[in-house]
């Protein structure tokens, strides 16, 4: 006869506000098998695990039904303490009351029934759970980094320092990200180059950092310490080792005019070229979409002036295929452009820009040496309009969320116009100031009551062109929502931040999972926010949701230090949550017949093909074997098999199936 | 296919030669619109306005009928009315209890199934591509399209073009060698409604839209609204003083200006009609080129 | 069943809330209707204010809304609606407001014109199953004693044919206002 | 039939769905007592029998719920799974087995809303179809069994 | 006829193969399997329109192993079975000579699988008119309707086992009904576990049925059970585009995948 302990959790009053715990507890010590059963406050406090720790012990148990929260909050915690207790960990289950039940449901007594349903399910199971061992795994010291922006480069640097190899891969030709592209910085109004660049360049020459630039992850396989990524070098046209990065070939090549993304389509770049000229790598590549030689067939010209010789118009790409402990992701964001708003004018006004582009505008290194002229004509605009949440806090327009760093740099643009156009106004829209940060708001306050800039609070409902002149109507909420007209000649969009581009088939090429934004999601909102739901990868600044820079700097070190834990150990223990196929005596060894259908199921060729034989060598049989080291426990193999000779440890067949039984038979 | 075709009071009284220009085009292009029997008025702003139920009910029964009359299409040249009626058959499709309601008070049965056209659509559709092979005198002129409010709006009941800065109608008038020119009221309110209650409000809204297409240089303003034509047309007097100003430029349907390019007679397109005269200088069909 | 709502069951807002399935509390006073609103300034509550005194639910507040002369001014371009970044169907609360406002007779004195307008066009409506022109411009004008208002627009629609005198009918006019008492006349 | 309370399974992935149903616990979105989940690491890992098992047991419905194509924990789980219900589903319908007892969806670990809203639509369909009598009913049908 | 006791003597002659699996008279006009394993029994094989039972069967059984290399006369369904089972690597190529019948009860000789394939890719895999015809009656039916009819018939189901028995895709040594940790299905016949039965059965052959029939013709009960697998077939083919028993290295439809495959039943 079994000996469950049952232990219901008011969870304060979360639980026992819509579910009779009492109730659960008592109608739980008629369950067949239950020993002991009870409720507590808060089971997971110290008292409450105690409870748990000393039942197991004065009452013998060998198994253990904690019903509370989800298992995806607690389950370490009681597992943990059933241990502690001197039982099997998984020999504890939680019932969850909380999130499926008493959150979701009002106060019926339906609700108290079904609560008594999950744990006598729950108790049914535990009665068929065996004790199980951990899986010890090799790691890999080697963390990938993947995105090289601020976010990038500190976690790539801290893990570097750390003493552990470190492959960063960056998508652009050079590092740098978003940052790099910035004029000053909020709240300080430093320059954003003059703290990044000996960042990158540190990147570059850490005896513990691989870098690769123009490369793009294509698959990633395997688990946590043991991870192998194919990574595609895409080619640059050039033999890196050969380049000296002497700029001759850029200066010399035909093809001059086409838009460059680094200066956010205000300025243009050559078709081989380097983004900009702190870049790291500081060698060029060529833009086969652009190249003239690769369109036409003929130029060459910047072979010819290549004082090294060092182009090369057939070099492939390349996959290099690495093997890694860990990940970091650090992909960052994208700001929507100024198409995305019809009443905005679709992006046919040319002086209706983004707030990137008022940055590189703004930057000494810009395309207007950090005068601000406007688009269309170079002309230095007199009034300047700019509209904040352009897109964020949208609901109509698809994005709920708030972009968060709009209303500091809004305020950093407003002020760094006014620096350098002292008698021009600044008109500033917007619906709230969230300056939450460290000498944030004070910075707002100066924008308005130093700088001058004009706050008006209400959105812009049209922005049209008329003789040369940006009439942007809007509102002002605060004087009864007034109509307000303004003639600009100049827009700036502090448009919404979004998931950077191919963020989804990334995600879906780590498996990690991501939010309707297509932003990644944490393993938990507040207690792993760096962590996935994906052991060994982790995330660092916006690629998780819209962040500042310190932010960012601060996730992307936190992620540093996941890895660096992870890597404190030669071994790592795994949950031993994994399928196994059963063995029998001879002469059948199996139930397998060995048919192999479950093989190319499994996602991680964890199954294997073993083969008996006689002493004299003579094969009696080949059955499946699964790697206990490879496998995952996802258990589709186990469901597939006809003989059900393969099952699950923790979801075995006998547990799932008494599940259903009782979950239905009350 | 039996296409329908739901003029409006309007068309048939104050603006009927926009109902007179559309079938005048679609003849020419051997099409014949139905009309639809014994139709009612749809009760215009008037009836939401005062009362949620009849502002449903009176287009239902439009519908009805024409469906009734095994019409598979509904062509409807009054915006308002494309407005109304479409509205109402979303509304409809979204809860069948209320259809059920409905189709009670008009004592009439209603599937909802009937696709909806307006002016644009209908062109886009039946007239648009045979349109260059049939250009007698090309529209050679700068025109600003003026869609209004009941075109486009609501965009995601409607779904027609998009929501500022509509195009198709401009499609259709470059197709004819018009120059369209890219203006900021396309989509901007007239008054509307207002238009015999606050005549004031008329002249400041419309003047407005005017100004703005007169400033860049329009020669003709092309609608496709009875409300927005008898507002920028019969109430000029009202806009000119509102603006102080003698703006003469005439207001066209588009069914009148594509009628005149594919050689109607201005009378059959009703251009006599109109209160700001329509005598557009003749102009050398050097434009011809682009005419596709 | 998320059933329970935020609102007052008497309150305005609970009552639009329930019949339009429009959630005043959804507007967070962006402002941006305001602004786009062709006839903002002819108002005397703006439309983003016409939702924030909804939100606040007092009677006081609700009182002046339905006298309020903005319900009257709104043309229903749905200019609004279309760029209100919470999709909530501003017009639709104006048709609502007025259909209340009128019920309980406290439609906004400046307003009596144009309600007048609207039910003498209603009045066409229901008798010919049509608009006459004709009938309306002369109801409207013996309801608002403003007969000389557009007078001299009728001799020249009348020569442009744009008028004619003999209202057009309809067959089934029976129906037409059986609908009519149905649903406005209903008692 | 007005009081009838259908008994519905929901067979769920750890990784989308039942993180899912988390988030509406969390967002407290309400939803229908009717429900109760068991947990499974992987849609992939769902025996059709255990189905089977579940209208044995009395179930009026069931739901069965994982990771959005492509967004599987373990890459591929979902597509099988989704391949094995494809056939199931047919055959069942074939036999006549009332397969519109039997609700599969995808709901992720962000769509907590969704997850209310499976819930309660299934709910109040399986509420207007009844008890699921017929199937029930065969433990008490007598065995046809000819030879003696 | 002569062709094949010509072929099959050489072959034993030869000692390419140790015994041939082929058709015989047996008692009262019925035919049976026998196993020619002297040259000059080779006389005793006949064929004709009675020989529809799949032989292919008795490759994997353990006796008939133990014989060495096997030869089989082999009809439609038995070389469909032939390259299914080896698909499932329970048949080596080199086991087995595959003594191929046409329609035309002409002799073809295979000297590899390969050649095989490309015979079945040319030859009509689909389902028995027959069958097919009563399978549209059945799905013309209501819902309510087929679940009678089916609970009817499988009612009278008396677990024998004999469709498994005579199924040479049931060669697991141990079926999933004689699971008893944990007990999928009741052991007794009863209305609710021949359901349960006959629908995991037809589930098991899923995208593995070469529709030989073979299990409805060994039923005692005469239930059409192989309707259900056939259902599969048709399923299959639908919604796959395969036919099982096609290739010997194709992988199994259950254990593969499109990233598209429909989904219009999921919300």
């Amino acid at each position: 006869m079994a000996r469950i302990g049952v232990f219901v959790c008011h969870c304060g009053e979360n639980i026992s506000a819509t579910v009779d715990c009492e109730k659960v507890a008592s109608v739980a010590s008629g369950f067949p098998g239950v020993a002991y059963s009870t409720s507590y406050k808060y089971m997971c406090s110290d008292p409450g695990q105690n409870l748990v720790k000393d039942a197991i012990k004065e009452y013998k148990l060998d198994g253990v039904v904690v019903a509370a929260c989800s298992p995806r909050m607690h389950e370490p915690t009681f597992r943990r303490a059933t241990a502690e207790a001197g039982l099997n960990p998984y020999l504890c289950e939680m019932a969850n009351l909380r999130e499926h039940c008493s959150w979701v449901h009002d106060k019926v007594e339906a609700t108290t029934n079904k609560a008594i349903d999950t744990v006598r399910t729950l108790v049914e199971k535990v009665k068929r759970n065996t004790p199980l061992h951990p899986i010890r795994v090799p790691v890999t010291k080697t963390a990938l980094v993947i995105g090289g922006g601020v976010a990038g480069i500190q976690a790539a640097l801290d893990i570097a320092n750390t003493g552990h190899k470190v492959i960063m891969v960056e998508r652009d030709p050079s590092i740098g990200g978003h940052m790099s592209q910035l004029s000053e910085t909020f709240p300080t109004l430093d320059c954003s180059q003059c703290i990044l660049t000996p960042r990158m360049v540190e990147i570059a020459q850490h005896p513990n950092i691989t870098l690769y630039t123009y490369a793009e992850i294509e698959s990633l396989e395997g688990f946590i310490g043991n991870f192998k990524v194919k990574i595609r070098k895409k080619s640059k046209s050039i033999d890196e080792k050969a380049c000296t990065g002497c700029g001759l070939c850029s200066t010399k090549c035909p093809t001059k005019k086409i838009s460059s993304e680094f200066e956010q389509h205000l300025g243009k770049r050559p078709a081989i070229y380097v983004p900009f000229p702190q870049a790291v790598p500081n060698k060029p590549v060529i833009d086969k979409e652009n190249c003239t030689y690769y369109l036409k067939g003929k130029c060459r010209i910047c072979e010819k002036v290549c004082p090294t010789k060092a182009i090369r118009f057939d070099q492939p790409d390349e996959i290099l295929e690495v093997e890694i402990g860990a990940v970091v992701v650090a992909t960052g964001f994208d700001v929507k452009e100024t198409d995305f708003f019809p009443e905005y004018g679709y992006g046919k006004y040319k002086d209706v820009i983004t707030g990137l582009q008022f940055e590189r505008i703004a930057s000494a290194s810009g395309p207007t040496q950090g005068m601000i002229r406007r688009p269309s004509d170079g002309e230095i605009p007199k009034t300047v309009v700019f509209i904040k949440c352009a897109g964020s806090r949208d609901p109509a327009k698809g994005i709920e969320y708030c972009s968060k760093i709009c209303c500091m740099y809004t305020a950093k643009h407003a002020m760094l116009y006014k620096h350098k156009v002292h008698d021009g106004n600044a008109f500033v829209f917007y619906m709230d100031i969230r300056a939450g940060g460290k000498n944030y708001e004070e910075f707002v306050r100066r924008a308005i009551t130093e700088d001058g800039a004009q706050y008006i609070r209400g959105r812009v409902s049209k922005v049209y062109e008329k003789n040369g002149k940006l009439i942007v109507s809007g509102a002002d909420t605060l004087l009864g929502s007034m109509p307000v007209e303004i003639e600009a000649d100049l827009v700036v969009l502090a448009t919404a931040s979004v998931a950077s581009k191919g963020a989804e088939e990334l995600a879906q090429k780590l498996h990690i999972s991501y939010d309707s934004y297509k932003f990644f999601s944490e393993a938990h909102p507040k207690l792993k926010p760096v962590e996935t739901n994906t052991g060994g990868i982790f995330l660092a600044g916006a690629c998780q949701a819209p962040k500042d820079i310190p932010e960012s700097v601060a996730m992307a070190s936190g992620a540093a230090v996941k890895v660096a834990v992870l890597f404190s150990n030669d071994e790592l223990t795994r949950e031993p949550i994994v399928a196994e196929v059963n063995r029998i005596a001879p002469p059948m060894y199996s139930t397998c017949v060995g048919c192999f259908m479950c093989q190319p199921v499994c996602p991680y060729q964890a199954i294997e093909r073993e083969q008996i034989k006689d002493r004299s060598g003579n094969l009696i049989k080949e059955l499946a074997r699964i790697n206990p080291g490879l496998c995952q426990g996802c258990g589709t193999c186990v469901a597939l098999c006809r003989s059900k000779s393969i099952d699950l440890h923790g979801y075995t067949n006998n547990q799932v199936l008494a599940e259903v039984v009782a979950l239905l038979n009350d | 296919m039996k296409i329908g075709l739901y003029p409006g009071c309007s068309l048939k009284g104050s603006s009927r030669e926009y109902n007179e220009s559309v079938n005048a085009l679609a003849n020419a292009f051997d099409i014949t619109l139905e009309e639809v029997p014994d139709w009612n008025c749809c009760g215009a702003t008037a009836a939401h306005n005062l009362n949620h139920e009849l502002s449903l009910s009176l287009p239902a029964r439009i519908l009805a009928l024409a469906e009734q009359a095994g019409m598979e299409m509904l062509v409807i040249p009054c915006a308002a009315c494309y407005s109304r009626l479409t509205i109402v058959q979303y509304e409809l499709n979204q809860d069948e209890e209320l259809k059920k309601k409905v189709s009670e008070i008009i004592e009439m049965p209603y599937l909802g199934n009937i696709k909806i056209l307006n002016v644009i659509q209908f062109i886009q559709q039946f007239i648009l591509e045979k349109l260059p092979a049939k250009i007698k005198q090309p529209f050679n002129y700068k025109v600003a399209c003026y869609y209004g409010c009941l075109l486009v709006r609501p965009h995601g009941i409607l779904k027609f073009d998009r929501p500022e800065d509509p195009l198709t109608m401009d499609e259709a008038m470059k197709a004819v060698g018009a120059d369209s020119i890219d203006w900021a009221f396309k989509v901007e309110c007239c008054g509307a409604g207002m238009s015999v209650a606050r005549t004031d409000v008329v002249g400041k809204l419309s003047g407005s839209i005017m100004k703005d297409a007169v400033d860049r240089g329009a020669e003709a303003i092309i609608v496709a609204c009875p409300m927005c034509h008898s507002n920028l047309d019969m109430r000029r007097p009202d806009i000119n003083k509102a603006l102080s100003e003698k703006i003469t430029t005439p207001v066209l349907y588009i069914t009148q200006a594509l009628g005149l390019a594919v050689g109607i007679d201005p009378k059959t397109l009703g251009l006599h009609r109109h209160f700001v005269p329509v005598n557009l200088p003749k102009k050398e069909i050097q434009t011809q080129m682009e005419v596709k | 069943m998320s059933g329970i709502s935020i609102y007052k069951s008497n309150s305005l807002a609970g009552q639009i809330h329930h019949d339009l399935e429009v959630s005043a509390a959804k507007c967070y006073q962006c402002g941006k209707c305001s602004a786009g609103c062709p006839v903002a300034t002819e108002m005397d509550y703006p439309p983003s204010m016409v939702l924030r005194m909804l939100q606040t639910e007092n009677p006081v507040l609700e009182e002046k809304l339905l006298r309020s002369y903005s319900i009257w001014m709104c043309v229903t371009c749905e200019m609004c609606y279309g760029r209100c970044p919470m999709e909530i169907d501003i017009p639709k609360v104006m048709d609502y407001l007025r259909e209340k406002s009128l019920k309980e007779n406290k439609v906004n004195p400046k307003a009596k014109n144009i309600v007048k307008f609207h039910k003498a066009f209603l009045d066409s409506v229901n008798y010919t199953g049509r608009l006459s022109e004709v009938g309306l411009i002369a109801d409207y004008k013996l309801r608002t004693f403003n007969v000389v208002q557009d007078v001299n627009l009728v001799p020249s629609m009348l020569a442009k044919g744009k008028l004619h005198f003999i209202p057009e009918m309809i067959k089934d006019r029976l129906k037409i206002s059986k609908i009519f008492k149905k649903t406005l006349h209903k008692k | 039939m007005a009081d009838f309370e259908p008994k519905i399974v929901a067979f769920v992935c750890n990784w989308c769905t039942y993180a899912g149903a988390d988030l509406t616990g969390t967002s407290r979105i309400k939803y229908a007592p009717n429900v109760k989940i068991i947990r499974f690491p992987c849609t992939g890992r769902i025996d059709f029998m255990l189905l089977m098992k579940s209208f044995a047991n009395g179930a009026d419905g069931i739901i069965v719920s994982g990771c959005h194509p492509n967004d599987c924990h373990y890459t591929s789980g979902n597509f099988h799974a989704r391949r094995r219900w494809m056939v199931f589903r047919d055959l069942a319908e074939f036999m006549g087995i009332d397969v519109n007892r039997v609700c599969f969806s995808w709901v992720s670990a962000a769509e907590g809303a969704k997850w209310a809203e499976i819930v309660n639509t299934f709910t109040d369909e399986v509420r207007k179809r009844g008890p699921y009598k017929e199937y029930i009913d065969l433990a008490k049908m007598e065995h046809k069994n000819v030879i003696l | 006829m002569d062709s094949i006791r010509k072929k099959v003597t050489e072959l034993l002659e030869s000692g390419a193969v140790k015994v041939v699996i082929g058709y015989g008279e047996g008692s009262d006009n019925n035919v049976k399997a026998i196993f020619v394993r002297k040259p000059q029994d080779a006389s005793k094989l006949i064929y004709d329109e009675r020989c529809v039972q799949n032989l292919a069967f008795y490759l994997m059984k353990h006796e008939v192993k133990h014989m060495g290399k096997r030869g089989v006369i082999a009809p439609l369904s038995v070389m469909r079975t032939v390259l299914q089972v080896a698909s499932e690597c329970q048949l080596k190529e080199d086991e087995v000579v595959v003594l191929g019948i046409t329609s035309e009860k002409e002799l073809v000789e295979f000297s590899n699988l390969k050649e095989l394939e490309t015979y079945i890719s040319k030859s009509d895999l689909s389902l028995p008119a027959k069958e097919k015809e009563i399978m549209d009656k059945i799905e013309a039916m209501s819902p309510a309707e087929r679940w009678q009819y089916w609970t009817n018939q499988l009612s009278k189901c008396i677990k024998c086992y004999a469709c498994r028995a005579a199924c040479p895709m049931c060669y697991c040594i141990r079926c999933q009904v004689e699971c008893n940790q944990p007990q999928w299905i009741t052991a007794e016949a009863t209305p609710m576990g021949n359901v349960e039965w006959h629908l995991m059965r037809a589930m098991h052959l899923a995208g593995r049925c070469v529709n030989c029939g073979e299990c409805a013709r060994s039923c005692p009960m005469e239930i059409p059970i192989n309707l259900l697998t056939y259902k599969t077939v048709s399923m299959v083919k639908g919604n796959f585009e395969v036919y099982a028993g096609a290739s010997s290295t194709m992988e199994s439809v259950l254990s593969s995948y499109k990233s598209d495959d429909k989904e219009n039943f999921i919300r």
